[in-house]
């Protein structure tokens, strides 16, 4: 068995975000996640706490550690200093390096998170562009949003003058050196790799399920796939 | 209607409030020593169920007294009334009595 | 002659009434019995087994047998009122015949014979017959006597308790306490005007005409006779509805019980007639340890069949029992009083299975591999002393072990059939069986009573043959498998557990077993008369504290034994125990792994 | 609400000279409040800010959703610094929640583990060759208008009053889980009675509605919105809000955080359509300002260049309210001021009908 | 005649006085308030018995009343101990030949809590407000009401990081327990909750009130430390907490919560490590020379302490250690 608990000790975040919790609930009390899924923050933290290699184990792989929503209202709240949010954190990071994350629904998302968010940074400077919010797949954004859509150069025009160009100003085009420099950064901090790894993983889970790889069909499985267990 | 591929998620908090604890308060009128447990779980440990199942005797107990009935009654037909648990309960809690009255209670007869 | 007057009509009405009711009673339930049962009686009818039935009524209807086992005066009191009123009528009906020769007489002319004399103009007497009826009369007022004496005073006749009535039951004693007195003042006032009479209604008929006028006696003479069959009229409306129908009804059960009918799983219509041949005598009261021990004297057997012959009975009375079956021992009608409340609750509680422990799909938690299996049962495994002492045992007699449930199993099924859970049940004992048929054991061995009873009862293992540990390991000393030391230094006594012993009727394989140790001493309550432990699991209505009080009674007993050790042979009863006792409580099987040679 | 002890936690906010950090969120979404932001520090308090075309995204959407490791955010994050050192700040404004949650949760890990800050500056070094300074101040574009907020009172065209009865208007303030949970004392008022809204509405004339459910988060949860298979969570959340501010009445919901605006206001369209359910005194939403929407509408700023039309629930009812006056023709106007066509008709997005009728006209 | 100088008139300092007294030692009383009798005096009746608090109290100061040669100096507070010289806020400086530091605890401030909303919110009081109440004879929600729903949250300020008090309190649970059988005798239709995270019973008699109060009185006790309070529009309040046991979130509306507010060390004590080289603990509290064989005494010789300024301690235990330090303090004296 490897040691999970101590390569979590590695992530500052969970040595900030647990000391030695004596399971009181209040995390859990005010706990959005909590309100709407089968999901117990501090039970988390407490099996974290047992140290026991195979209970997270069993964490990593499980999809639990996907419903919080770092929110972190837990935060300010614990008597001990712990923010259970960090421990989440470090889990689903540690679960994601080892690719442990496909073994769950919630956890095979990443891959579409890594696709709308990670990719679009990389491409755009930005995590969200109006283009990227496409109205199709976000139905819920309602109507005035495909309005805007539909009329962006019109309206937005009105507020940044660099729409898509570069210069200062909202939505404007982050420029080459610009995004060369972030692409380092995502070179150099081990961002690049992560974002490969997410890929790989989900390549192999995609495989195993009968998927043609981690293509738009997984993509859109994993988007929108909802086993409805999760309460 | 607009297909939005989610519906709004049903909040799983218990709300005393909204519950109604009309069975509940029957619960503990005729078995008033239920509300002298401490949780301290050896019910949940020693339980046969248990020990083959998520069955947790002191989640759905304490679930029922604060009027969570919902699946309740499901869950504590998984007990096997063996009567373990009735011999270890620290405050001597007839707990084969409790089940059998959450039981009865639920499942109305 | 004339065999009728107005004050018979009282008489004629109940009696018409009451032989209709219990005709329609009997053949509704001889009907509404399942086909089985019927042909169970068809079968037995052409039988030596319909004339020992007959006996039977005899020795237990007239002359109450069992009852003068449990208590001679009991005894004589059912008896002088049952027996002395059969008397009554049958010696009246010759003396009918006697004075009229073979007749018609309708019925209220054989009753009311002593009024019908003097208005049909007969004046002669027979002294014998006089003599005869009276002393009969007698016979039974000294039962009527006695009864009221032990309303009145019950502990004078040997019982702590008498049962509490209800309505119907008050009325039909009440008339029932008039019958004879007031037909002794009937025929003593009829002596006094007509004369005749013998010593006993002739003498009070003189005495009466020396203190009063002929008119006032005449004036008494309807009204008396009116009261007498107004008596007779109420206590027959009201039998069919009170415990007294037990005075019929004990004769078809006892014709069915020879025909081989007794009570199942299930409630069915044979139970009426055990329900109903409950004359509530009450003695199921005194041997109840809910009551001695704990003073609670509104849930043994006479109150349950009450309640459940008026429809009335609640959970809380039927759960509230032992099951340990010391009331059924002394039952003076025989009633099968534990399996009629197991067929209530099942009645109360069952629920047809809708799909429930399917989580047991698949399981073997099971370890080793041998001929003999070992089921530990549930609550063995809160004693693992046995757990390791049966191990030690198995070892010393080089057995191969096929060990059911060492790190936890499933259920016997009997806590969920003793509440009730009849269908629920059948879902651990076909789990249970299925797995010791993969198996492949020839032996089953258990250390607990409670799974014994219904590993044997219920499960139907064939080719199995199940064994308690107690009859496993004096097997085994027999076979010279294993051997112990003996030391007539170690005393021990015995606590016989409700389901070994009355359950199974295994009493004397412990008691061997233990002999081959050391000392036994006998404590005062053993084998049939046994005391429950108290923690019972058939009992889901006592509080941990009641269960206490009752262990501490037992093992107070125990402990006066003087014995340094006190051994049981079922985990329940040792856990129980030992709350109360100040010595050392042990299983059987810790003793033999102990004194292991 | 009776507030007591919000002043031990006043922090400390620079007056001029503040570096800007545009929101992913806010800039989609709300692109009218961060020119009205930039607009209102230099033209009507005469502060200078610096909006600079070389900073990115901070990249904490993606972090919050674990796709982004620390070490790249922390990076990232180090260079945004570094822009603001190089541009001669060293006070720094961000304008988005999560950043500002980001930016001090940072801030504060290089402090306690300062090997992290080590690791960060060789990063940042090796892959643009900058280096950065810590900020001197840091705080969110809220925090920069709650400093002003007297100020901006004083040049006030009118006042958070309901103009017909005369009442103050019963302002919902949602502040932004990351504003103050994570580290309560970087916020105005601290993370359970923040004031830095509140402060706000009560220097212009209204009246803060304390609630059930006032600190609940909006339901964002990074992942639980972005994946469409877990809306149901961020959608029930607002619904809580939503359900447990009704009864109180509020006028409108005033915002910190970008997200929170956003979904707030959409959420309110999701649930009108899915279940029927609206919320506001009209049946037909309470609509959803952003701080700096609300000090425009205070200072007399045009509601359609604040960029109102752009909100899914109608603000025309509020605007009623405070007597703002505008055109509402102008609402559905494009860069060009032609009529560009409205959105298509929705429950909460319905009372414009004589905006068609003058557009017709 | 010897003379020893007793800092602090609470319930410790009051009975250390009396044993002194009694054995024929001079002291002086030095109280920060106008009379004697420190805490107590708001308290209402004493776990587990019930025991009126004005009783224990007058039973100790009827024997002070009686003792000779005690000086009570009220109004003033010392500043500067040494074992021989105590001076006072008055700038007077007193001699003597011992001194006994009783001087408690200070409550703590459950303002600080502010997501209970203490001062803010209507009807949220504190332990010692609803003994006040409870001397008064009536509880009544700020409506003029009586409530029908009170929860009871124990470890305000106790066991709490975030406001700088890790310790237990140690008296509130017993609190806790006792003021919801008080007010379920006052309302016994209405609901009472005690949120507790563990429930220490740490005294005889004390997990038999506790039983008491489950079984006879029907009080709740749900595992989870309440997390936020806030107003309904109905004017009570909703909490929220996890049902621990259940592992969900909770939440429902009350009329009245009450804060368990924790004992924090004496704000004097600072002042003490710093003026006069005794010791405080992490927790605040003084340090005893020894955990176990001296712990009325000082690590500075001739100086002891008294009740609750060195650790949470009930009444009884005061009291007790009241002796101890007269003692021990007699003792040093004569040697």
């Amino acid at each position: 068995m490897a040691k999970y608990f101590d390569m979590l000790l590695e992530d500052v975040r969970l040595r900030e975000g647990l000391t030695a919790c004596m399971n009181c609930g209040v995390c859990t009390a005010v706990c959005p996640a909590a309100a709407f899924y089968n999901y117990d923050p501090r039970q988390i933290v407490c099996m974290v706490q047992t140290r026991d290699d195979a209970t997270i184990e069993a964490l990593l792989k499980s999809e639990t550690i996907w419903y919080c929503g770092e929110c972190m209202s837990c935060r300010p709240r614990c008597p001990r200093g712990n923010t259970p949010a960090y421990v989440i954190q470090a889990l689903r990071t540690l679960s994601q390096k080892l690719g442990f994350f496909v073994e769950s629904e919630k956890g095979r998302q990443q891959l579409a998170l890594k696709r709308a968010i990670g990719d679009n940074i990389l491409r755009t400077g930005y995590c969200l562009t109006p283009r990227n919010i496409r109205p199709e797949l976000h139905p819920e954004q309602g109507t005035v949003w495909k309005w805007i859509i539909d009329n962006d150069e019109q309206i937005y025009g009105q507020f940044t003058s660099v729409y898509g160009k570069e210069g200062a100003g909202a939505l404007r085009k982050c420029s080459d050196e610009t995004m060369e420099e972030i692409h380092k950064i995502f070179e150099v901090t081990g961002g690049k790799e992560f974002f490969d790894a997410i890929e790989q993983h989900s390549d192999r889970k995609a495989r195993e399920m009968g998927f043609d790889g981690a293509n738009e069909e997984y993509f859109m499985e994993v988007y929108t796939r909802n086993s409805n267990e999760h309460y | 209607m607009i297909n939005f591929g989610f519906s709004i998620s049903k909040p799983r908090t218990i709300d005393i409030d909204r519950n109604n604890l009309h069975k509940s308060n029957e619960i503990m009128h005729e078995m008033p020593e239920l509300q002298t447990c401490i949780g301290c779980g050896t019910c949940t440990a020693t339980c046969t169920a248990g020990n083959l199942t998520e069955f947790n005797f002191r989640k759905v107990h304490t679930l029922v007294r604060r009027g969570e009935y919902q699946g309740a009654y499901v869950e504590m037909n998984k007990c096997m009334l063996c009567g373990k648990c009735r011999l270890l309960c620290p405050r001597g809690i007839n707990t084969r009595g409790v089940v059998m009255l959450i039981k009865r209670k639920l499942g109305d007869f | 002659m004339t065999f009728f007057a107005k004050f018979c009509i009282p008489f004629i009405i109940g009696t018409v009434f009451l032989f209709a009711v219990v005709l329609i009673k009997y053949l509704t339930w001889l009907r509404d019995l399942p086909k089985s049962d019927l042909k169970l009686i068809i079968r037995g009818i052409p039988t030596p087994r319909t004339l020992a039935a007959v006996w039977e009524v005899v020795c237990e209807s007239l002359l109450h047998r069992r009852i003068f086992r449990v208590n001679p005066m009991l005894g004589y009191m059912h008896m002088s009122l049952a027996f002395g009123w059969f008397l009554l009528i049958a010696v009246g009906w010759i003396e009918t015949v006697a004075y009229l020769g073979l007749r018609w007489v309708p019925l209220q002319g054989h009753v009311f014979f002593k009024y019908f004399v003097p208005l049909n103009g007969i004046t002669e007497h027979k002294p014998l017959f006089d003599f005869a009826m009276d002393a009969l009369l007698l016979f039974v007022l000294s039962g009527v006597g006695l009864a009221w004496f032990k309303r009145m005073r019950s502990r004078a006749l040997g019982m702590k308790r008498t049962t509490k009535h209800i309505l119907f039951d008050r009325i039909a004693l009440s008339a029932l306490w008039c019958i004879f007195p007031v037909r002794l003042l009937a025929e003593s006032i009829t002596a006094a005007i007509y004369g005749g009479g013998s010593f006993l209604t002739g003498g009070i008929g003189s005495g009466l005409a020396s203190i009063m006028s002929v008119n006032t006696l005449t004036l008494l003479y309807e009204p008396i006779w009116w009261l007498y069959s107004i008596a007779l009229g109420t206590f027959f409306v009201a039998m069919p509805f009170s415990r007294y129908m037990h005075i019929f009804t004990e004769i078809p059960l006892i014709f069915l019980r020879h025909y081989r009918l007794k009570p199942e799983d299930k409630e069915k219509s044979y139970d009426n007639f055990e329900v109903e041949a409950c004359s509530r005598c009450g003695i199921c009261i005194d041997p109840c340890q809910l009551q001695l021990q704990l003073g609670i004297n509104d849930v043994q057997s006479v109150y349950f069949l009450r309640d459940r012959r008026y429809n009335m009975l609640q959970q809380k009375i039927a759960n509230n029992c032992l099951m340990c079956g010391r009331c059924e021992q002394t039952c003076p009608v025989g009633i099968n009083l534990n399996t009629l409340r197991l067929n209530s609750r099942t009645s109360m509680r069952n629920i047809p299975n809708e799909g429930r422990y399917n989580y047991l799909r698949g399981l073997d938690r099971s370890q080793g591999e041998g001929q003999v299996g070992y089921f530990a049962g549930c609550m063995t495994l809160l004693t693992p002393n046995t757990m390791t002492s049966m191990q030690r045992i198995f070892e010393a007699a080089h057995e191969k072990v096929w060990w059911a449930d060492k790190e936890g199993g499933v259920c016997c099924g009997r806590p969920l059939r003793l509440t009730g859970e009849t269908d629920s049940a059948q879902k651990m004992v076909d789990y249970n069986k299925a797995l010791f048929a993969k198996h492949n054991i020839t032996t089953l061995v258990t250390s607990c009573p409670i799974c014994l009873r219904v590993l044997r009862d219920e499960y139907n293992l064939e080719g199995i043959e199940v064994l308690h540990h107690s009859e496993y390991i004096l097997r085994l000393m027999r076979q010279g498998r294993l051997r112990v030391r003996y030391s007539s230094e170690l005393s021990f006594t015995y606590h016989d557990p409700c389901e070994l012993g009355r359950g199974s009727g295994i009493y004397d394989e412990p008691r061997a077993v233990i002999e081959a140790i050391g000392q036994l001493l006998e404590p005062e309550h053993n084998r049939k008369n046994a005391f429950c432990c108290g923690s019972s699991v058939a009992n889901t209505a006592i509080n941990d504290a009641q269960q206490l009080t009752i262990a501490q009674h037992v093992a107070a007993e125990l402990d006066s034994t003087g014995a340094e050790t006190v051994v049981t042979a079922c985990p329940q009863c040792k856990k129980a125990i030992v709350r109360g006792s100040k010595r050392q409580v042990m299983d059987l099987s810790e003793i033999v792994a102990q004194n292991l040679r | 609400m009776k507030r007591s002890s919000w002043t031990d936690y006043q922090k400390d906010i620079a007056d001029d000279n503040y570096y800007y950090a545009r929101s992913c969120i806010r800039q989609n979404f709300f692109p009218g409040s961060e020119k009205v932001f930039l607009d209102i520090l230099s033209k009507d308090l005469g502060r200078n800010i610096f909006d600079d075309p070389l900073h990115t995204s901070c990249t904490g959407i993606g972090y919050h959703s674990d796709v982004v490791p620390l070490e790249t955010i922390m990076t990232v994050v180090a260079r945004q610094f570094a822009l603001m050192s190089e541009a001669g700040y060293e006070n720094f404004t961000s304008s988005c929640i999560t950043s500002f949650g980001i930016y001090t949760e940072l801030l504060n890990t290089w402090e306690e583990f300062p090997e992290t800050e080590e690791r960060t500056r060789e990063n940042l070094y090796k892959a643009t060759g900058r280096e950065f300074k810590i900020p001197k101040n840091l705080s969110h574009t809220s925090d920069v208008i709650f400093h002003h907020r007297e100020e901006i009172a004083r040049k006030a065209v009118r006042k958070l009053v309901n103009v017909h009865t005369g009442e103050p208007l019963r302002v919902v303030e949602h502040i932004g889980c990351h504003y103050a949970k994570i580290f309560p004392k970087k916020g105005v008022g601290g993370s359970e009675f923040p004031y830095v809204l509140a402060g706000m509405v009560e220097s212009w004339g209204g009246e803060i509605v304390d609630y059930p459910e006032r600190r609940h988060c909006c339901g964002f949860g990074f992942r639980n919105y972005l994946v469409q298979a877990n809306r149901g969570y961020s959608v029930a959340n607002s619904h809580k809000k939503l359900e447990s501010m009704a009864p109180f009445k509020p006028d409108f919901i005033v915002c910190n955080c970008p997200g929170c605006t956003m979904f707030l206001d959409k959420w309110q369209y999701t649930i009108a359509e899915m279940e029927g359910t609206t919320y506001g005194q009209n049946g037909q939403g309470i609509p959803v300002l952003s701080y700096e929407e609300m000090a425009g509408l205070v200072l007399g700023y045009d509601p359609w260049v604040l960029g109102m039309q752009m909100h899914q629930v109608d603000v025309e009812p509020l605007l009623d309210k405070l007597g703002v006056e505008y055109d509402p023709s102008a609402k559905y106007l494009g860069r060009n001021g032609k009529y560009i066509g409205r959105p298509e008709r929705a429950i909460v997005n319905s009372c414009s009908e004589d905006t068609l009728y003058k557009i017709r006209r | 005649m010897k003379h020893v100088i007793i800092i602090g008139g609470g319930i410790a300092g009051m009975q250390c006085a009396c044993t002194l007294a009694e054995k024929g030692i001079a002291t002086t009383i030095i109280e920060k308030d106008s009379d004697l009798g420190g805490k107590i005096r708001s308290w209402h009746v004493l776990f587990p018995t019930f025991t009126p608090a004005d009783q224990v109290l007058s039973a100790v100061r009827h024997r002070l009343a009686k003792a000779e040669s005690v000086t009570i100096k009220t109004g003033c507070e010392a500043v500067k101990i040494t074992p021989k010289c105590v001076t006072l806020s008055t700038g007077e400086e007193l001699t003597c030949d011992a001194v006994v530091i009783a001087t408690g605890f200070t409550l703590f401030d459950a303002r600080l809590k502010e997501e209970y909303g203490y001062g803010i919110y209507d009807n949220v009081v504190t332990s010692v407000d609803l003994e006040q109440m409870f001397n008064k004879g009536e509880v009544r929600l700020t409506s003029g009401l009586t409530p029908r729903r009170i929860a009871i949250l124990h470890c305000v300020g106790s066991r709490d990081e975030k406001v700088c008090q890790r310790h237990c309190s140690k008296v509130c649970c017993v609190t806790g327990v006792k003021q919801a059988i008080e007010l379920k005798k006052m309302f016994p239709a209405a609901d009472v909750f005690n949120f507790y995270m563990d429930i220490r019973m740490f005294g005889p008699g004390y997990e038999e009130m506790y039983r008491e109060a489950q079984l006879m009185h029907n009080v709740h006790f749900v595992r989870g430390r309440i997390s936020e309070v806030s107003p309904t529009i109905d004017g009570r309040l909703q909490i929220k907490a996890e049902d621990t046991l259940t592992g969900r979130p909770l939440k429902m509306g009350i009329d009245m919560l009450v804060l368990l507010i924790g004992m924090r060390s004496n704000d004097m004590n600072p002042t003490l490590e710093a003026e006069s080289g005794l010791k405080c603990q992490p927790s605040g509290f003084m340090q005893p020379k020894d955990s176990f064989l001296g712990n009325v005494e000082s690590p500075i010789e001739g100086i002891f302490y008294a009740g609750a300024v060195t650790a949470p301690k009930n009444i009884g235990e005061s009291i007790n250690e009241g002796t101890a330090a007269a003692l021990a303090a007699a003792e040093w004296i004569n040697k």
